[in-house]
């Protein structure tokens, strides 16, 4: 078993799309992945070893499953807790099964067999899973039927239907937005006036000129959007620098005075 | 009985037949007897549409026959199925409903979160208010786009979980 | 025709006949034939619908005598549907109810007038009296039509944040 191909057996364990078959020893290990989950993989066990699903040979089937468990591992597939929990659950069965039976009443031989719960257990499953496979090939017959195309009158309803988890979606997507501007919030805190003014300076210096449109879009918040407001203010008291718009309500570009000289 | 043939084609979800009486003014029984002879009529004309019960209400589609001409003309193509696992739990839920998350990991032996949120995602499953046990669990069951998906007319329509009892080894 | 019929009902808009040629593999003359064919055939039969030639395409819709009813149905459609922004307003009214048109503004960062103007009329919500507070403003919560439309059996059924992290992850 060392030489499988691992790359072959990445694979989400629980989201694959799965039948069990396989018979063959090489072509199990490709389909070790579609095992659903830990019922599945003992049915496909018990079929292999050409057991009775009511009278399980518990041991030989425990020892074969803890080989897959121990696979899976050593493949790095996580190991659902899920295949570990039945792991346990055979292990104490098949302990069980080595005491000496208690004398049993008459009429209830069965519900003494430690195996019963599974067989249940197992039988219920597959139940479900037959059921599962006419619920495919219903919606497989429905995929053949198509409803008429879009009409005038669909579009004066452009509404969707709810259900109370779109409501809950709808909240917990404001309440993600809110802890995002919240968390903007503190970042923006630790800016300050002297920071901005700073940063203003020297960006003028570097670029020699400044699109304030631009700049204002730079900002993040509201308060930084106004810090940099009083940057600017401060820098056309303090400095040698030209406001100028080339036309009404056109882009005020903040510039050097000495590059406009030089220029 | 046109007038029924109009409004059913105007819906764009199947049509319940109390809508029909609120809006044509007439008694449950002649428009359930209108639609019925409204289906045979389609069945009956070699029509390429179809006149049904699904999802609690009657609905105009084309019939399966013409699905390749339909595809190719829509370019579509048969729509992502659902995983195994969403399928059978879709099944667990389907019969059992309406069902709390614990009790579907008793019957599928499998964590089945993911393929719950898959399945309210896709409008399958609805929540069906919380049982009154430890932990008030939310329960769950089927949706109206799960009869229309399925192409049935109402739960009733499922085959019985018995039946495949005899299919069990 | 049984096809055609079938294409020009999943048609967005009127069908053209060069596309019923392609997808069918026939040539013009007999599917333009047919097409005359089907609609004189809706004509005579007693239908609720009509197909005809309609800016350079055939399209199937109700026919004009019956614009009453459809016109009726359209308008007394179930009302359980909301928009996107009314949808997340009612998901802070009930979430955070009772609450002010200020604090649902301050939730969704968007005004929120029109919604609730929309739920109010839907009666999903309703005020429940005045805040205490400067402008003493209109506080809102959700009303038992609200319950009974989202299946819910008393405001502690609404979907929590552990619901959810039990299905994510």
């Amino acid at each position: 078993m060392e030489d499988l191909d691992i790359k072959q057996l990445e694979f989400d364990f629980q989201n694959v799309q799965a039948t069990i078959v396989a018979e063959s020893r090489d072509e199990l290990r490709l389909q070790l992945g579609e095992f659903a989950g830990p019922l599945d993989l003992l049915l496909y066990l018990i079929r292999r070893e050409q057991a009775n699903i009511f009278d399980i040979p518990i041991a030989r089937i425990t020892d074969k499953y803890l080989e897959y468990v121990r696979l899976m591992e050593k493949l790095d597939i996580s190991v659902a807790g899920d295949f570990l929990v039945m792991a346990a659950t055979l292990i104490e069965i098949k302990s069980r099964m080595l005491l000496p039976q208690e004398p049993s009443v008459d009429g209830e031989e069965d519900s003494d067999d430690p195996r019963k719960e599974l067989v249940d257990q197992l039988l219920e499953h597959q139940k479900f899973k037959m059921a599962a496979e006419s619920l495919w090939s219903r919606a497989t017959v429905e995929q053949a039927v198509f409803t008429r195309g879009a009409i005038e009158t669909d579009d004066n309803n452009p509404e969707i239907s709810a259900t109370v988890f779109d409501l809950f979606e709808s909240f917990q997507k404001i309440m993600d937005r809110h802890r995002d501007e919240i968390e903007m919030e503190i970042k923006r805190d630790e800016m300050s006036l002297a920071d901005m003014l700073r940063t203003m300076r020297l960006r003028l210096k570097t670029e020699k000129e400044l699109n304030l449109s631009a700049v204002f879009a730079e900002m993040h918040s509201k308060r930084e959007l106004i810090l940099a407001f009083i940057a600017i203010l401060e820098i056309v008291r303090t400095e040698s620098v030209k406001l100028f718009q080339s036309q009404i309500f056109g882009e005020i570009i903040l510039r050097l005075a000495d590059t406009e000289a030089a220029s | 009985m046109a007038a029924i043939e109009a409004l059913i084609f105007v819906s764009d979800e199947p049509l319940p037949v109390r809508v029909l009486v609120r809006i044509l003014n007439e008694d449950k029984d002649s428009i359930e007897t209108a639609l019925e002879q409204l289906s045979v009529d389609y069945e009956e004309r070699e029509s390429g549409l179809q006149i049904r019960q699904i999802g609690g209400g009657w609905q105009m589609s084309t019939k399966t026959e013409f699905h390749e001409e339909v595809r190719e003309f829509l370019k579509t193509k048969p729509s992502a199925k659902l995983s195994l696992a969403s399928l059978e739990t879709l099944a667990v839920i389907a019969y059992k409903q309406p069902v709390t998350v614990p009790e579907i990991l008793e019957i599928r032996g499998v964590q089945s979160a993911s393929s719950i949120k898959t399945l309210l995602d896709k409008r399958l499953i609805i929540s069906r208010g919380r049982k009154d046990t430890v932990g008030k669990p939310m329960q769950y069951g089927t949706s109206r786009d799960f009869l229309i998906q399925f192409g049935l007319k109402d739960l009733s329509e499922l085959p019985s979980i018995e039946d495949f009892e005899d299919l069990v080894q």
